[in-house]
């Protein structure tokens, strides 16, 4: 058999921990073969282990049949193995070119040949239809931008083998095309592909074959065509999975969120949100389906109170909360699940107990006259963590050494632990695995259940539909439409985001 | 010491028997220790909560210029005179932070330079003060009343007339209010949070740039009451400085080795006060140039800095015995 | 109280004076008068056979304001008989403890300490010396424009300031002394950089009292003679014989910016106290005044930049000084 | 004082004072640009003070009016290696950068002070002979007007630290090395993959730092105070780091910031003859300079943001 690449019973040990256990990987040339586990299953550990990231404790690696040492990634770039990592190795402040050049640049005279730089990076841009602009700044370019930056990062050096963890996480449904566009593309140029994706549906569709791991342990490799998801989640989680989250028919009250006709600009000074008005009731999920960069963040913002409306009135339960400071947003009733975890959700150097009362701090019983009852902290992180599944050695433990996916749990929930009258929930499952997904979507209709309302801003067209009561196309900063999910499809749904109104629909289908 | 030709036991002797070897030098190397407390706890506060504050010297500075004014220009009694003067340093100091601050929070100034020059704009304009409104044209300023004093004669009788004065009690209840600050209310808990992640505390509804100004107040504060132990307790009064007293840059090193932590700033203090302190003793005791206790020192604090390093030869011993 | 409490403090328990002094932050190697008062005390001790150390003759420096107390009680603490006090920043220190251990002799230098029978002070006159070199400056000048660099805006600064500009103004009236201060003695760019401002502006002779501040003026004013031998710039250094800081080698010739100091005799003072206190006549509680008279202060003995006209003037107010026909201003107005 | 003087003398301060700014700034900016603090600048400039004075007094005879050239270099290497301390205690043992740098200031003084007592017996050395001197640049101090303003008594250290400021720019913005210098200091992980050794790159920026420190130092030893004491160095390293922030980390800004320094220090020299600011207290003039810095700072609105990794020790594997 041609294999390209062999990781034969690879053993790596963290302090504490064996996150790949004796696991087996083979790619054979040519083919797209997925890598698929749960969070933390030890998948980017393999792959760092491939790109001379780590080194393994045991086993070893072949290379179009030869044994290799990879002990450094500029062994790994030699052997042409590049690798599109899960969060990005971009620097923000330098130009794609820069960033792609990084390390075997070009030069005329001991200085960088810039002009022969950007040319050839536009050269490869264009061969797999990349279409990225040398010049940009990474700060200034969209994220399904920055990670084609990654992928030339890997041409430029001349990679047969690409490696992409988790690309589609952070992508859009658009991006998430293009992207596959983009890898057959490489596969006809006779590349050969290992991609981790958490996202059954993309493993079914562009892949060959797929190796699953299990808490560091292989599992199987199998021929997608001979498998379906569901076999394919049971043999990663160890159990079913339901896909859908089963819901009752909602019973939407009052009026708990009303918008009307609120226009923000956006940090560049430039209107984002033009004129929208929306409803939410308690009750009720109303989810927004939209391309990125059409007003979304600067809605949720609004809302919250981070950034100034222009104009216009929200009200929160009748009472007008528009441009009060996030304290009394959040005292007056919003819970927020912000889209960056990192960023904004967490503080990552405090305990998980601190985190949990990130809003609450001065309040009774956390805290008492401003003094502080680390023994109440610690009671409700201990409960919150026993309700919401977070797995993590402690209350103590500080929250950067938790998993993204606990991550995302604790932060679920403190917010609704708060017991929000308006839940915000930002993009809750990006980059989560199907076993969180299920978890998160529970807690989130549970929520609607109990008489809040929630807004639930998406990418995943999936998520919204299945999640929402209603649907509320955002364009341009405004809403083109509102939906009934039970009464439309991914593809009427993918129109409305494009611009395209229900009558232009029509003028479309008579065309 | 040992390369240069000295004999590095008798020196350390003499270091150790000039920092504690008598009631007199214990008292001593406390009475030193007292502003390196304030000014390292001034730095720690401020780097727990995401500043660097290099201004501990100019903030001291006034604080011992505004304990001293207070202590001269009235006559109170002692319950009020000594509580003014003792919070005429710490207002001081903390509008000294105050200005960095606020220029951090609302025009994102970096304090490191604003600190800087803060320092010498205290320098100099103390330097005025005490000329020209302090006293009439002289070098120094009067004393301060008697009821402004921090001075002890009780320290002073046990300790065999060492300069000890009650300010060590103020210093160990800094101490105290630091820990409690940071590790225990409300306020300490969102100073370190908008340290740690500004835009996460921002989200959180905290006010990033109001707790920024608070930040630099309150380590202000604590350096002015370093000047106050000073200006209060071991002088007395205040005098023409043609350069930095240098306890607000020290103050750097003893939050640092410290760990940025109450306790370790008061341990790192007190050692502090002791390398000093002893080694005015080395040269007469063993004839070793007191120009060696900075390298001491010096040494002292990498050995301390590089944890790492003690774990590195561990493990590579560990190693080898394998 | 007294300090009998403390084991080994005190005096007189010993047969040998022993005598130590205390530096203030400067330290012994300032060329300054620490150094100078160092000198005198190693002087007297080479008189006196006497050896350094705790049975003899020793020194202490302070490497801050807060080392002085520590430094003034190890010295008493070490059985020292008497005890120096250089500068007059440690006067409120000796102040303090010559109260609490008064067994012990102290002198004060640069300032004065009345009312203690254990305490003797020493000052100089600097408004004399400074008021000859003066009287050099205004006539070596041929701009009419003369400059002081002061170190900070001090008491002490200002006596050497006034005496100068009553200097100037006895030799030539029509001579202007401007003044500026660095703000600290240890800011050599600063103090140059004034100094340059000054020649620019048609000052021919600057007199500094500013230490380490006063470095940048010897390199200002060497650098001008260095561009153009032919000019007429000088310095007038302080406290020791400044000459070898201003010497400068033009296209192989050799020349000397420094057109003489104003020198401070500690050194004089301290091997005059110590050899009363060690046959037994401390001036206690009395302060001893160093001028031109007692040849405490005065000018420095390279003069080689001096005319005969110069030093006939110096010769004449000197004179008159010593006698009493003329009193010196110690203060700027 | 007539207009023209004011501004001859004002430029010519300002050259003179901000030539070992600016030395020791664009040493600040290298290792810092590479990721690693460092408040030591201050000791940096304190080894190159001594080093070029030792040097100077030691080989004047022998080298003549090449010596403070070759005291430069000699205050270069022994800066440099004196850097490698830092480099070793904050990259490899992973020190805090700060702590290790505040610890580079005490061991400098300590070494140098210590060393000067034991080579020479007494506090402070004598004073140098060959030094460098004001001079006139020749050709260009004939042009009118801008030659008797900038080309006139001046020194060669002025003009060359502004020619190696942009030089320094050039590296940093233009070449390979500049390239995975930022990288290292902004990301080093992405460096690491890139397959740029971070380790190796720190180092070398943290040696180039007290190879600049060290010509900082021996810059204003051998053009201001001709002599080495303990107060030689006061200050000036912390001015140093204050004009590598002022500048934004950019060698150009450092170089800005710190003329600006110099000339808000002669402004205030200049303030004093001028008729009208001679009646206020001398204490605003003193501070002037510090108070225009502040408003300078505050008029420059947007921060300065400093390279990502800046004081973040690497770990491999670690994230
Ligand atoms: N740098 C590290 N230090 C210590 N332990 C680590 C480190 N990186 C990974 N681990 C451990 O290895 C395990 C596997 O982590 P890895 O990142 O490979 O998971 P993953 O399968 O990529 O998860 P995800 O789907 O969330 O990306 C984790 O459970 C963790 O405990
Ligand atoms: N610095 C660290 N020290 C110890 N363990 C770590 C560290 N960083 C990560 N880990 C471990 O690695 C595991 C996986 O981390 P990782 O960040 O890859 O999680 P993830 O699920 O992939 O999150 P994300 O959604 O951010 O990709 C976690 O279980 C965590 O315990
Ligand atoms: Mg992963
Ligand atoms: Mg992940």
């Amino acid at each position: 058999m041609d294999y390209v690449i062999e990781m034969l019973h690879i053993r790596k040990e963290f302090p504490g921990i064996v996150a790949n256990d004796d696991i087996t990987l083979q790619l054979k040339k040519g083919e797209i073969h997925a890598l698929l586990g749960e969070n933390g299953a030890g998948k980017s550990t393999l792959m760092n282990v491939l790109f001379g990231l780590y080194q393994p404790e045991k086993g070893e690696i072949r290379v179009n049949g030869k044994k290799v040492e990879i002990t450094d990634p500029n062994v790994a770039n030699d052997l042409g193995i590049g690798m599109v990592h899960q969060h990005f190795m971009l620097i923000d402040k330098f130009s794609v070119t820069e960033n792609i050049i990084l390390g075997k640049e070009p030069r005329k005279k001991g200085v960088i040949d810039i002009k022969k730089a950007e040319q050839q990076v536009r050269e490869i841009s264009d061969r797999y239809g990349l279409k990225v602009d040398p010049r940009a700044k990474i700060s200034d370019i969209s994220v399904g931008m920055q990670q084609r930056v990654e992928i030339l990062k890997t041409l430029y050096r001349g990679a047969d083998i690409i490696i992409f963890d988790e690309p589609t996480a952070v992508l859009t449904p658009q991006e998430i095309r293009e992207l596959i566009g983009i890898m057959k593309t490489l596969i006809k140029e006779g590349k050969s592909i290992i991609l981790i994706t958490h996202k059954l549906k993309e493993i079914m569709e562009v892949c060959d074959r797929v190796t699953v791991i299990r808490k560091g342990k292989g599992i199987a490799t199998l021929n997608v065509k001979d498998t379906n998801p569901q076999e394919l989640a049971h043999l990663m989680v160890g159990r079913d999975v339901i896909f859908t989250t089963e819901k009752t028919e909602g019973h939407p009250k009052q009026a708990v969120l009303e918008i009307e006709n609120l226009h923000v600009k956006d940090s560049r000074g430039v209107e984002a949100v033009k004129g929208l008005n929306l409803q939410v009731r308690a009750g009720e999920i109303v989810g927004i389906a939209g391309v990125d960069g059409n007003g979304q963040s600067e809605l949720i913002e609004a809302i919250t109170g981070l950034k100034k409306a222009e104009s216009g009135v929200i009200r929160l339960n009748g009472k007008d909360i528009t441009n009060l400071r996030p304290r009394k947003v959040t005292e007056a009733g919003v819970g927020h699940i912000p889209e960056d975890r990192h960023k904004y959700g967490l503080v990552l150097d405090f305990t998980i107990g601190e985190n949990m009362v990130l809003q609450t701090y001065y309040k009774m019983p956390v805290s008492n006259k401003g003094i502080l009852n680390y023994k109440e902290i610690y009671k409700k992180a201990k409960s919150i963590i026993s309700e919401f599944d977070v797995r993590t050695p402690s209350e103590y433990t500080k929250v950067r050494a938790l998993s993204g996916g606990n991550q995302q749990k604790a932060i679920i929930g403190r917010e609704i632990d708060r017991d929000p009258d308006l839940l915000i929930a930002a993009q809750p499952t990006r980059g989560l695995d199907v076993g969180a997904i299920e978890f998160i979507h529970k807690r989130l209709v549970e929520q609607r259940d109990h008489g809040k309302a929630v807004l639930l801003v998406s990418f995943e067209l999936d998520e919204i539909m299945n999640l929402s009561d209603r649907i509320a196309v955002i364009y341009e900063g405004a809403f083109i439409d509102i939906v009934d999910p039970k009464k439309t499809t991914e593809q009427e749904l993918g129109l409305l985001m494009a611009g395209h109104r229900k009558e232009k629909v029509g003028e479309q289908s008579n065309v | 010491m040992l390369v240069s030709g000295y004999n590095p036991v008798n020196g350390y002797i003499a270091l150790w028997n000039g920092a504690f070897g008598q009631v007199f030098y214990i008292g001593e190397t406390l009475r030193l220790a007292t502003p390196y407390i304030f000014a390292g706890l001034a730095i720690a506060f401020a780097f727990r909560t995401g500043l660097f504050n290099i201004g501990a010297e100019g903030q001291l500075i006034v604080g011992w210029i505004a304990a001293v004014w207070v202590g001269i220009a009235f006559d109170l009694p002692k319950a009020i005179h000594l509580p003014l003067a003792i919070l005429a340093a710490a207002a001081a100091g903390a509008l000294w932070g105050f200005i960095p601050g606020l220029l951090k929070a609302r025009l994102r100034v970096h304090e490191v330079i604003v600190t800087i020059m803060m320092n010498y704009i205290a320098l100099y304009s103390s330097n005025y003060l005490i000329r020209n409104v302090l006293s009439k044209q002289q070098d120094t300023t009067p004393h301060i009343h008697h009821s402004a004093s921090l001075a002890s004669p009780f320290f002073q009788k046990i300790t065999d007339y060492s300069t000890l004065h009650n300010g060590i009690y103020l210093a160990l209840l800094a101490v105290v209010v630091m820990w409690f600050i940071i590790e225990k209310t409300a306020l300490g808990f969102e100073l370190k949070s908008v340290g740690f992640n500004p835009n996460a505390s921002e989200y959180a509804g905290m006010n990033v740039g109001r707790s920024i100004i608070l930040s630099m107040v309150i380590s202000g504060a604590f350096a002015g009451l370093g000047g106050a132990m000073e200006g209060l307790g071991n002088y007395g009064f205040a005098f023409l400085q043609s350069s930095f007293s240098g306890i607000g840059f020290d103050g750097i090193a003893v939050a640092l080795l410290g760990g940025n932590t109450a306790l370790g700033v008061l341990i790192a203090a007190v050692l502090f006060g002791a390398l000093k302190v002893g080694s005015l003793n080395m040269p007469i005791d063993a004839g070793v140039p007191n120009e060696l206790v900075n390298i001491v020192i010096a040494l002292i604090i990498l050995f301390v800095a590089s944890g790492y390093m003690i774990k590195w030869i561990l493990t590579r011993l560990k190693k080898e015995a394998k | 109280a007294c300090g009998s409490n403390s084991g080994n403090s005190g005096s007189g328990n010993k047969d040998k004076f022993t005598v130590a002094l205390v530096t203030d932050t400067g330290g012994i190697d300032d060329r300054s008068f620490n150094q100078s008062a160092w000198e005198g005390l190693q002087q007297f001790g080479k008189d006196n056979n006497m050896t350094q150390g705790k049975n003899g003759y020793d020194y202490l420096q302070s490497k801050s304001d807060a080392d002085y107390t520590t430094n003034l009680n190890t010295a008493v603490r070490n059985g020292f008989d008497l005890v120096y006090g250089v500068g007059y920043k440690l006067q409120p220190a000796i102040e303090k403890i010559a109260d609490q251990r008064k067994n012990t002799n102290f002198a004060i230098i640069d300032s004065v300490i009345t009312g203690k029978k254990n305490v003797a002070s020493i000052t100089f006159k600097e408004e004399e010396g400074s008021f000859l070199v003066g009287v050099v400056a205004g006539m070596a000048t041929k701009s009419n424009k003369i400059g002081f660099i002061g170190g900070t805006d001090s008491d002490l600064i200002n006596k050497f300031a006034a005496g100068f500009k009553a200097g100037v103004k006895a030799a030539n009236p029509k001579a202007d002394v401007q003044i500026q201060y660095v703000g600290s003695f240890d800011d050599a760019s600063k103090g140059q950089s004034i100094a340059s401002a000054m020649y620019k502006s048609g000052v021919d002779v600057i007199y500094h009292a500013a230490g380490g501040s006063g470095k940048g003026v010897f390199t200002e004013a060497k650098n001008i003679k260095q561009d153009d031998p032919s000019k007429n710039v000088w310095v007038i250094g302080v406290d020791r014989d400044q000459a070898d800081e201003g010497q400068v080698t033009v296209k192989g010739k050799d020349y000397n910016v420094t057109l003489t100091s104003m020198v401070k005799r500690v050194d004089k003072a301290v091997i005059d106290l110590s050899t009363k206190a060690k046959n037994g006549k401390f001036p206690g509680g009395k302060t001893i005044v160093y001028g031109l008279k007692e040849d405490g202060v005065g000018i420095a003995p390279t003069q080689d930049n001096l005319t005969p006209e110069m030093k006939a003037a110096v010769k004449k107010w000197t004179q008159k000084i010593i006698n009493g026909d003329v009193t010196i201003p110690s203060k700027l107005k | 004082m007539d207009f023209l003087t004011a501004l001859e003398i004002i430029i010519s301060a300002s050259l003179l004072s901000a030539a070992p700014l600016i030395f020791t700034a664009l040493g600040g900016v290298f290792s810092e640009r590479s990721g690693v603090v460092n408040i030591g600048l201050e000791g940096l400039m304190i080894m190159g003070a001594f080093i070029s004075i030792v040097f100077n007094l030691t080989f004047a005879k022998t080298f003549g009016a090449w010596t403070p050239w070759l005291a430069l270099l000699a205050a270069m290497a022994i800066g440099g290696l004196f850097a490698l301390i830092h480099a070793v205690a904050s990259i490899s043992f992973r020190a805090d950068q700060t702590v290790s740098g505040v610890a580079i200031n005490f061991l400098a003084l300590g070494l140098a002070m210590f060393l000067i007592k034991k080579i020479y017996g007494k506090g402070q050395t004598d004073t140098i002979r060959e030094y460098f001197r004001q001079v006139d640049i020749p050709g260009l101090n004939h042009i009118p007007l801008i030659g008797k303003l900038f080309f006139q008594g001046v020194t060669y250290p002025s003009y060359i630290a502004i020619l190696v400021a942009f030089a320094v720019w050039f590296i940093i913005y233009k070449t390979p090395f500049g390239l995975r210098l930022r990288s290292v200091g902004e990301h080093p992980m992405a460096a690491d993959t890139m397959g740029i050794n971070v380790t190796k790159m720190r180092y070398l920026a943290v040696f180039l730092s007290g190879v600049f420190g060290g010509i900082g130092g021996a810059v204003y030893a051998q053009s201001i105070t001709l002599n080495f004491s303990s107060s030689t160095i006061s200050g000036q390293g912390y001015m140093a780091l204050a004009a590598m922030i002022f500048g934004k980390w950019n060698p150009l800004g450092a170089m800005g910031a710190a003329l600006f320094f110099g000339f808000a220090q002669s402004l205030s020299i200049i303030g004093s003859n001028i008729p009208y600011l001679k009646e206020i207290p001398s204490v605003f003039l003193l501070i002037a300079p510090y108070v225009l810095t502040i408003l300078a700072l505050a008029g420059f609105i947007g921060r300065a943001e400093a390279p990502k990794a800046d004081g973040v020790p690497y770990i491999k594997g670690e994230r």
